[in-house]
């Protein structure tokens, strides 16, 4: 897929609470197609400790609006600097990158999530929905606070939630949750992004049960288009680069 | 109109600009972002005779305006680049470089044989400099004896220009760069990384999976420009300068400095357009200031 | 509550953090700003045995993330340092270092007899690296031989700590500091300024009077804790870090590389408060991490 | 004078034109004592390129209103990214920096300013009206857009004004000025800051008519307050802090 460079416009900032924010940022012209699992490198160059890109998933996208939406979790100088982008800020992105999730064979999907990692699913359940599936969300979090954007997950599907602490929904992690159920499982196909130990739990899970599953890493990226090969994972075939062979891979192509 | 072209010891550039090996993929990944037949020169990839699999995860760490890398050479090898990526960048126009590098002399000597066959290379940098292997042939350049010896090895076998790509980890550059030049480099590239090191306060680890890594960004640019003015006092041969270079500013100071010609490393990573504007930059500074040829820029600075 | 003490070899301090040579001035500058009592320590400026003039201006340039700096050593000579500063200073309730610099063996053996005898500076810092005058003992620290030779003569006359510190300039510090510590060193302190160089495109002229100067600030710090993990693994005597430390951060990185004490240098100049802070930051961090003991810290990098 | 360090509060920023601009600082509580002449360090962070402080001087004080004034010329990063800050943005000033201008013993008193350099002059030419003197002004400007903040300083005294191109003024420099008159000229003292090669003419005429000259130099500075000495001037003594035995010098002192 060809990627570009360009200066989008914020166009809005929305703070859910004090660690995350989804902005809205407007293509100058007419914005080239991007799939669900992909991702931008966004240019942060007013700190004195944000030298390089960050790399930020491509959240939704409104193809009508040439907008797309990003979900920050201010977790550093990056991220806190994108928090505080304001209206009329202009953003430089180099995207889309990365590959995407494929669509499922079967039809029961569940998309399992937690911390920023649900941004790159919101994208998914909408295709999942435009493509005639029913897409389950399974969304966890330490506690209420990090269970974030639901309301839009809703739009698209049902919505399970857990939290450590239990202060909503099931308590314990997503593996943890009644959907996860081992004795024939209701689900076909997962795919999943967040945490890597979630991902790894997930992904066993899936392996023991006969469950397709696709996970989307988040590697620490120098330039996110293949040219310095830091952002490698483990495979089957060796070393193979998060940014251009992922950052979805089938989670049994992965050495973990 | 300013005439962009420099003169490198026989090889003649289009402009001074190249991209750093390593940073710039086999120019393939640039190709979307603008047309690369524009710059000087691409240095691809560090090459060594067999398949690397390069150093473990995490192979980067950001610093204060830097970046450590611990990629270690990951490549599929002289022979799979001769046979399947070769023929993919051949008809580039422009001077597509090989940088080799090696664990042994003889390493050397083979991956340079095989390159050598190659019509549409014109020329290897030979990486007598790279921090992240054990045997990634820094050891070879930090001192004077085993420089000469890989150089002149090669040299033997290497029938095109002859780039030495020297490290900034040592005493004395300008000592080394004059070896280099004695056992026959054509030109001399440099600085490769400084060896540099980070750790996780919070986790109290390394944040690098080899521990010590190789810094480049405009952190080191200070050291590379006095490592070039240096070497520029010492040799004869052009030099090719890079370390830090962000924009034509920067690419100005090398020039004046002593390099002939300049490479552009990690600043690939976050404009992927630089190198073409760079190009377009140097020539509107030989416009303002009234230069007809960019290369009289070289070792211009006054003192 | 947290034990901050750090015994350096005999040399107790307070805490881990003392400020850098040259870059504090004699204490009295920053009075205003917070009580120096509560550092571990305070470098006095670079001291030889007459009064030098030291370089002529331009002496600084900024650099990405960093600085340079040509000062070559102005200071009005140790005899009246002895006579007209020590009385000022003398009484501050924290160790009062000298950093004593030259540029011939008998220079810096004279400089240390005349501090031997200053009953309330506990040690001195053996500036064997400055790289801005030509005489500057660079040379001395840049060879182990040369290296031995200052530090052994200086070690026959001066009976109380004797810090070294150690020029980045060099192949192997590791090597550097093993010889120092055979010659002698209570400690050792690492990294002066790397050998750095300034050009204005625009004039076409260095930025520095002396054209090469010394480079420090954030930009330095990859390769500074580098050094200072390398030289953690050559000698048993404590290491004072330094390098590009500007905060709590960056000083608790130094310690788990392996250094018992810390320098903060050209951090001074942005936030004059900021030794105070640092003081305060590391007691916190022990407290959130459960160190009952900041020597804990001390090589805690776990690999 | 002892120093300090603190968060000023920008309340006004008024863009005098592309280049220059003045910011009004509000101190968080009763401001100190500064004099004319004296400078602070700016501290600007979130920039890249913006590593050390920036020295600027006092241009007006109000003792009342806790406030002081900066005018600014943007020639870098540095004192660009002053110009962008807004009301309610926070400044960080290490202050109140360096020696000052000396009262003149004799009445006839000319102040020559070029460039940023008529900054402090404001500051002085108030001090000096308030005590008893009437300053008189000598301003100059490569053209028109250079004379800045002029009714500013008509409001303590005679304004003259050059300009190179002669498009406001008298034609020429400062020095072609007819109040630089050389057969009996009519001032006691002059204080001069601008570029310095402004200063070294203006010091010289003095020089040949035996007045008093005080030059407030801008030399490069690293810490602002004598830690570094990387700001020297070269004077009869030797090497001197500009930081801190200047920026005032009796011009005979500089070894010009
Ligand atoms: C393909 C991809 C998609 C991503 N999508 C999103 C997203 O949609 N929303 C979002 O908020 N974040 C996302 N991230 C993570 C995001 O890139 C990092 O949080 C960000 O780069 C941190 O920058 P910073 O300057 O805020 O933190 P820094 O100051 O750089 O780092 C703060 C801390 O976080 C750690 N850290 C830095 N980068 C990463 C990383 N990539 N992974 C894990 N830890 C890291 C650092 O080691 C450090 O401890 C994604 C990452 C990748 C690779
Ligand atoms: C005591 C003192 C008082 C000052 N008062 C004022 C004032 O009231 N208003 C004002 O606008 N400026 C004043 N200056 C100058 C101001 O400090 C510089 O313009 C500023 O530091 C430049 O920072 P920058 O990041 O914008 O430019 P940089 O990017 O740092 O530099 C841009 C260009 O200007 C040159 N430059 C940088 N600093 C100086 C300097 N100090 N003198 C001359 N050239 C320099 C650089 O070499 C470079 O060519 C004063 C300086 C001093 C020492
Ligand atoms: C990720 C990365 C990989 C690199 N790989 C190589 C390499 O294979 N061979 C080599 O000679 N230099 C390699 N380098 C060094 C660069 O070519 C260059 O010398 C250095 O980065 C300094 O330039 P810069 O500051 O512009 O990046 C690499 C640098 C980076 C950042
Ligand atoms: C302006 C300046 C002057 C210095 N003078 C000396 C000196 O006289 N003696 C010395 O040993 N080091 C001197 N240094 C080096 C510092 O002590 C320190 O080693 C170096 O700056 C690295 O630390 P930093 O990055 O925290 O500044 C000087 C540094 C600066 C910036
Ligand atoms: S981030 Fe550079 S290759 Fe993947
Ligand atoms: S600027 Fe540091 S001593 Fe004057």
């Amino acid at each position: 897929m060809k990627k570009y460079i360009d200066d989008f416009k914020v166009i809005q900032n929305e703070r859910l609470n004090d660690e995350y924010v989804i902005l809205t940022l407007k293509h100058p012209g007419k914005m080239p197609e991007m799939m669900p699992g992909q991702f931008v490198e966004v240019r942060v160059d007013n700190g004195p400790n944000t030298f390089l890109r960050r790399p930020i998933s491509i959240h939704d996208v409104d193809v009508e609006a040439n907008t797309m939406k990003l979900l920050v979790q201010e977790i550093g100088e990056g991220t806190r600097l994108m928090g505080k982008l304001n209206e009329g800020d202009i953003c430089n992105l180099v995207y889309p990158l990365g590959n995407w999730f494929s669509l499922p064979e079967k039809p029961r999907v569940l998309l399992v999530g937690g911390g920023c990692g649900i941004a790159p699913l919101l994208y998914m359940g909408r295709h999942l929905k435009a493509n005639g599936f029913k897409p389950q969300f399974l969304l966890g979090a330490r506690s209420e606070d990090g269970l974030i954007a639901l309301d839009a997950f809703r739009e698209l599907g049902e919505v399970h939630t857990t939290t450590e602490d239990g202060s909503v929904g099931t308590k314990g992690y997503v593996i943890h949750h009644p959907v996860m159920r081992t004795q024939t499982p209701e689900i076909d196909q997962i795919y999943t992004c967040g945490p890597e130990a979630m991902m790894k739990v997930v992904a066993k899970y899936a392996k023991n049960n006969n469950i397709k599953c696709e996970v989307s890493l988040e590697n620490h990226m120098a330039c996110g288009f293949g040219a310095c090969l830091c952002c490698i994972a483990d495979t089957l075939d060796g070393h193979k680069c998060t940014c251009t062979d992922g950052p979805v891979f089938d989670s049994t192509y992965l050495k973990w | 109109m300013v005439d962009l072209k420099i003169d490198l010891n026989g090889l003649e550039l289009k402009n001074p600009v190249m991209t750093a090996s390593g940073t710039f993929g086999y120019g393939e990944e640039f190709m979307d972002f603008f047309d690369i037949s524009c710059l000087g020169g691409v240095l691809v990839k560090g090459t060594t005779l067999e398949h690397r699999e390069g150093n473990a995860y995490p192979r980067m760490a950001e610093t204060p305006q830097g970046m450590l890398n611990a990629v270690g050479l990951q490549n599929k090898g002289v022979h799979y680049f001769a046979e399947h990526i070769y023929p993919r960048i051949k008809d580039y126009d422009t001077h597509m470089l090989v940088n080799v590098s090696g664990s042994t002399i003889e390493d050397y000597i083979k991956t340079a044989e095989v390159v050598n066959e190659l019509d549409n290379i014109p020329g290897i940098e030979l990486n007598i400099s790279c921090p992240n292997v054990k045997e990634g042939g820094m050891a070879f350049g930090t001192s004077c004896p085993s420089a000469v010896s890989v150089v002149e090895a090669v040299r033997q076998v290497y029938k095109k220009h002859l780039m030495v790509k020297l490290s900034p980890n040592v005493t004395n550059i300008a000592e080394i760069a004059a070896a280099v030049e004695g056992a026959g480099a054509d030109s001399i590239s440099l600085i490769n990384t400084l060896l540099g090191m980070a750790i996780d306060a919070k986790t109290r680890r390394p944040l690098l999976s080899t521990i010590t890594g190789g810094l480049s960004g405009p952190a080191v640019k200070p050291v590379a420009l006095r490592m070039v003015w240096q070497v520029a006092q010492a040799v004869k041969v052009p030099i090719v300068g890079m370390g830090g270079i962000m924009n034509t500013t920067d690419a100005i100071e090398f020039m004046l400095a002593g390099a002939s010609a300049i490479q552009v490393g990690t600043a690939n990573f976050i404009d992927p357009c630089v190198t073409e504007k760079i190009v377009k930059g140097l020539e509107a500074y030989c416009i303002e200031n009234g230069f007809d040829k960019v290369s009289d820029l070289v070792g211009a600075m006054e003192v």
